[in-house]
């Protein structure tokens, strides 16, 4: 099986669908010649034409919206902002018409769309090149909302995304884009061809949206994350030396919580782990919902290890990713309770 | 620190300009700043025209009656009788419609209705320049693009009152209408997100190299909104097939078309910053919007690209039945309107070109009336908001997703349905 | 005391505010010559000048933005988004820039600004005049959220926002402007003038930001409500005669933390209401606090009634809304475990 | 159902038009399609000029260097050698830190820097024409703001380094300056907000009375979003003081202006629209950049209300760190530019003057280096991002809130500090 980055990953994705389906098109900012300031639109141009893959004008907005309207055609646009920072202005046209167009038509119109953004931080990116957001996506009916933490998954899920016809947020975590990252930026830089998730088969594959992954199986606490996090989970849990069992969420609308009442029935204990800022951050959700499904098993406090409630500083990039350090310590903390 | 400083300058202090309408209630009606061109004096240029050739169209309006109910110039075509009787019947059919609907939400049938009284030739003429498959992307004062293709108005009284029968099953505010069939996108209640959309569907039309157009909707208000914006940026780089409609009703609740930018410029005129050709055209004129209307749709057909109209047009009713107009117009501004009304002014033409009489319009309005009272007994049938058949409780859950996801299983179970 | 209704006590306080101090402007769609589609800023034109209180465009992005750029100044702007289903074209201005530019700028440039918005259901209203989005402004580091409950709150919360140097959201329940509303919509319309809390003091008076009210004493349950909900659990409480204390948070952010912690250490038992959609709303933060902080007091699951995760239905608004039926059953479950 | 249908009828296939720059890669700059009015041959309106009567200078450019050197033409204005001199160093003293940060990024010492070689006369000229107390809302890449004040160059590279030194505590990514005090503010990461914003705190200081005007600024690539539209109507509505910059530098990252508009229209036209005058200048010229900036601030500060003007510039480097552009366009597209290099005119000018020369070019220069470096040794004392002296770790808590909350206070002790 090919090896493959993230990057590669999602192009592959794109390339595929884009073989296979003349409805799919692809746009965004820099998207087209140049192939996105991630590349991961690299040569989709070349190949499929510029009515296929194009850049568009610098209004996040317009893009979503013309996705709608593509959408409600009969394409199936796939759209990339250039950062998940830059959404903001995009975010009416997500809420109030992707999301709502089957409700409010009653299925005469659709939006099956997907909506791609780089995620989280990790890369010296400030304020604006390094925020997760995706609780303002979960908040939404109507909205999907998927993150991947390996090229493996990134292109199944991405594959499943675009055949999706529901609208579908795709938040790719940039940190991970050239290797896996476990929160350690002291350490030398790993490329994902040591990492297993990279084996990427060719062609058309899909991983259905709303079914997570156990990355380690164990009996003692549960530990839920999604994108980044998941590798910090895994040094973290090694370095803690605890039994636990990660789980990686990978869709978190629709949600699994089956794996997640399952995993939490039979540990007793749960960490929460995400990089957005803490406060309504998807992890209260997870929390509430732990609680709500689990409560008679649960044995210690749910622990949620999270960004601060503080925008994302630049100089202290460190200071404020959840980092193996925080992990460790909030599975003693739950391990001790 | 934020902090206000005297300035060390000497200079004559700034000062904020708000505009203000010419005349506010308790005045009377104040027009003359409306410069209104002579029917037929604006000149039709090719369609192939260059956007920046035809500048000047912006700051003037084609209009194709006179006061003598002649059709004039160069907008004017030699059109078939019944094609203009249908247009009246379309046009007092909307009208009647209104009524109807008012009244129904006076008597608690509905929660919200939303009249589109003295703009009716807008909607109704530009509908007969469209082709099936063609899609409108409308506001919510569009009921007229339905009517005009004879829309069944049992099926859109059933959305105002959100009964059984209403294929929306209860869930849009009243006049939120959807077809795919009659192209008619789903109308949102936030304003201008479907102008982009029509963009977007036109480029999807231009990608497919399909021949379909589309047509986009907005009041003058709702220009000021960010997606009329994007709209013309997206259409200006792609030049795909859509027609960038701008409703000038004057109004926007109670701000006039001066807190939009009215102003200083013409709605048109938005247009020549992004190389867009555009008309400016009288909305009250049932041949001069056929004509301008006939006239993008040639353009973008002929993969000409966008073309921006203005329609100049008067909010003749109150906003919604949630306002009072009188608070902030004087009443009777309406009937000063200087372009008239459009139903008269169609039936005028008809008269004078022999085609029509006052008997033959009071026997055509009694028709109507029977039409739409029938209509409104039918869909009564089917419930209305708070008597009769409703759509089920359960429906509330479906759609949201294509397939139901667990959550929501979850949820309609907590409901207990 | 002089009796108010919601709308009188916000139009009140912006009254007081305008001629205390004469760098607080009043601006949004038709607040100015017409006075608000509500009726909150009625008179204040007349009163204050057209520059302090004027009409704008219909653009959000451009009200929230020129509001930054006037606090930016040094005034202090207190902006109308006409239902808060039409806040998403300015939430960009809100969350990249109101509410970050004190941190961005260290202090050198902040925004004072109020964005007031109706909020909520109950008046047939459909999804475009009918949601709660705070979760979407509690997510955001930098904004606090406020949403009062009453007359007598709304004029003392309003004041204090216009007071407060940080950007406030202040979220008025659009259901209980012209009297409170207890979630039976059959029953008779009550007036303010048939509740205490329509007592509204004259002049200048504030209620700090993130101070809870305990509504109702009660030792068996907490319930935790805010807006219409206070209402609605009031009501459901009598009807279903157990002896829980109602807490209206009043303010979502800050968050009155000690009081809730105090309640649930004592009842040990919580329900937790509100409006909006379930997934990722305010409610999960408030069930992941709960559990973080009173976990060994728990006694039963802590319970979420809440809005469904679909759009807010037209007909069917009865259907969604969250009323003291279901709060009763969620008590009686909470009381049952 | 989204369906995609055969359309019935038998017409041309549409086709989406996607714009392409004349050149890319491999092939010879080409710029033939870019129109350069002579020097001096356009017409300078006195302020009080209505929008209308200056549509044509939108589509022009205002240019006061001829190709000899000459200042020439209704622009020019008899200037002081001394202030030339000063303009001179100033962009000179920019292109040169531009230079020192992008070797510093090079070095590791900071995570990214974005220069604005090619378009120092845009920032640097317009500065002369504002006053104390007058408030820049700036992007990215108007550093020479601050440079033609001779603001500390070591407190701009204490922020690019991200070091102790740091007023901003490291909080904001390089280049994201903040100096209330120098009339510059907050730089946003997210394009396009501060137009708006400074269209705000205009209409503040004519609520106030005050004679303080604003200068908004943006990137071609820019104008897209929705809060320059937003501020056009804004500022087309209430007349407030502030001068609406639009830098066309003819890139946004690897996109040429064309996808943003440029191919139909011109971005000073944009204006029209909004009935706001409107001027396009040549950005590399440094008179022609003065003599506007000082036309459009005195009809701000004369309670004359807004004016835009494009600055038809090049953007002659990367877009930034981040980018390389022989991806997507001639490495010689820059040399090839039609409107030359900025410092290179200036220095020409003073040189016809008979008041500079090759000598006293090359003196100042080597000055310039040695500031430069001076600056950056000192900055470095204080630390680079990832080595020496940095903000402390708790500040990250602070400033969240003007007070900081008790979730705040607990997420502090949570990270033990
Ligand atoms: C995003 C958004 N902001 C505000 C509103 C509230 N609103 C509904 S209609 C309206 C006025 C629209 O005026 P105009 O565009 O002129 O259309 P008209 O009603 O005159 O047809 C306003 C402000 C809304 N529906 N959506
Ligand atoms: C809202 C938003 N969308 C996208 C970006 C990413 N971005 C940063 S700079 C840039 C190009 C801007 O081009 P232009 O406005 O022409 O300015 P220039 O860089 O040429 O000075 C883009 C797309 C952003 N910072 N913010
Ligand atoms: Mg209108
Ligand atoms: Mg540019």
């Amino acid at each position: 099986m090919p090896q493959m980055t993230m990057i590669e990953a999602i192009r592959d994705a794109l390339d595929v669908m884009m073989t296979r389906d003349d409805r799919v098109v692809v746009f965004g900012e820099d998207v087209g010649y140049f192939g996105g300031v991630f590349r991961c639109t690299e040569g989709l141009q070349r190949r499929h034409g510029k009515s296929r893959c194009f850049d568009t004008p610098i209004s996040e907005t317009g893009i979503i919206g013309v996705a709608v309207g593509m959408g409600a055609y009969g394409l199936r646009p796939v759209a990339e902002i250039q950062f998940a920072d830059y959404m903001y202005p995009g975010y009416d046209q997500i809420v109030s018409e992707a999301a709502r167009l089957r409700y409010r038509s009653a299925g005469d119109f659709y939006a099956p769309i997907v909506v791609r953004m780089p995620t989280g931080g990790g890369i010296f990116g400030g304020q604006t090149h390094s925020q997760s957001p995706e609780a303002l996506f979960t908040h939404v009916a109507g909205l999907k909302t998927v993150i991947p933490s390996n090229p493996h998954d990134a292109k199944g899920l991405l594959i499943a995304a675009i055949e999706d016809d529901d609208p579908v947020i795709f938040l790719e975590p940039k940190r991970l884009y050239n290797g896996p990252f476990n929160g350690h930026p002291d350490q030398p830089v790993v490329p994902w061809s040591r990492h297993p998730l990279s084996e990427t088969p060719d062609g058309h594959y899909t991983i259905p949206l709303g079914t997570a992954a156990i990355r380690r199986e164990g009996a003692a606490v549960t530990v839920l994350a999604y994108g980044t996090m998941v590798h910090v989970a895994e040094a973290a849990v090694e370095e803690a030396g605890v039994d636990a069992e990660i789980i990686d969420l990978r869709t978190l609308v629709p949600l699994d919580t089956d794996a997640i009442e399952r995993s939490v029935s039979k540990t007793g204990r749960c960490v929460i782990l995400h990089e957005a800022t803490r406060t309504s951050g998807f992890g209260a959700e997870l929390s509430a919902q732990v609680q709500e499904r689990c409560f008679h098993h649960l044995e210690a406090p749910i622990q949620r290890i999270t960004g601060w409630d503080t925008p994302y500083p630049h100089a202290q990039e460190w200071d404020y990713f959840p980092g193996p350090a925080r992990v460790v310590r909030a599975l003693a903390a739950v391990m001790e309770d | 620190m934020n902090e206000i400083k005297a300035s060390e300058r000497a200079a004559t202090p700034l000062s904020l300009h708000v505009p203000e309408p010419a005349v506010r209630p308790g005045s009377k009606p104040d027009f003359s700043q409306v410069a209104i061109p002579r029917a037929g004096s604006v000149r039709r240029p090719d369609v192939t025209v260059g956007a920046h050739e035809i500048h000047d169209l912006a700051w003037s309006i084609v209009r194709v009656l006179n006061r003598q109910g002649e059709a004039v110039g160069p907008w004017a075509e030699a059109l078939d009788p019944a094609f203009l009787k249908a247009g009246l019947r379309a046009m007092m059919k909307t009208r009647a419609y209104d009524a109807r609907m008012m009244m129904a939400q006076r008597q608690g049938k509905t929660s919200f209705y939303m009249q589109c009284t003295g703009e009716e030739a807008v909607a109704c003429a530009f509908e007969t320049a469209l082709e099936k498959g063609d899609m409108n992307f409308p506001t919510y004062r569009q009921q007229g693009l339905l009517i005009a293709q004879d829309w069944p108005l049992v099926d859109m009284m059933n959305q105002v009152f959100s009964n059984e029968a209403d294929r929306l099953k209860g869930r849009q505010l009243p006049v939120m209408y959807t077809s795919r069939e009659a192209g008619f996108f789903s109308i949102s209640g936030n304003l201008a997100t479907q102008y982009i959309q029509a963009v977007g569907w036109a480029m999807a039309s231009a990608i497919r190299g399909d021949t379909r157009v589309a047509a986009a909707w907005i009041g003058d208000g709702s220009t000021a909104e960010s997606d009329f914006h994007a709209a013309l940026v997206f259409a200006s780089v792609y030049r795909p097939p859509v027609i960038l409609n701008i409703v000038n009703n004057q109004w926007a609740i109670s701000t006039s078309q001066l807190i939009a930018g009215g102003e200083n410029a013409t709605f048109a005129a938005r247009a020549h910053g992004y190389g867009i050709p555009s008309l400016r055209v009288d909305g009250n004129d049932y041949l001069a919007v056929h004509a301008a209307a006939k006239w993008a749709v040639e353009r973008a057909r002929r993969n000409l690209g966008a073309t921006l109209i203005e329609w100049v047009t008067y909010r003749a009713g109150a906003h919604s039945t949630s306002d009072d107009p009188s608070k902030y117009r004087p009443r009777e501004e309406s009937a000063a309107w200087p372009l008239g009304d459009p139903i008269e002014r169609l039936k005028a033409h008809l008269i004078t070109i022999g085609e029509w009489s006052a008997e033959r319009q009071t026997q055509l309005q009694a028709e109507i009336d029977d039409e739409v009272l029938a209509a409104a007994r039918e869909a009564e049938q089917h419930g209305t908001l708070h008597n009769g058949p409703k759509p089920s409780t359960s429906t509330i859950f479906e759609g949201v997703y294509k397939d139901m996801p667990r959550h929501l299983r979850e949820q309609r179970q907590e409901m207990g349905i």
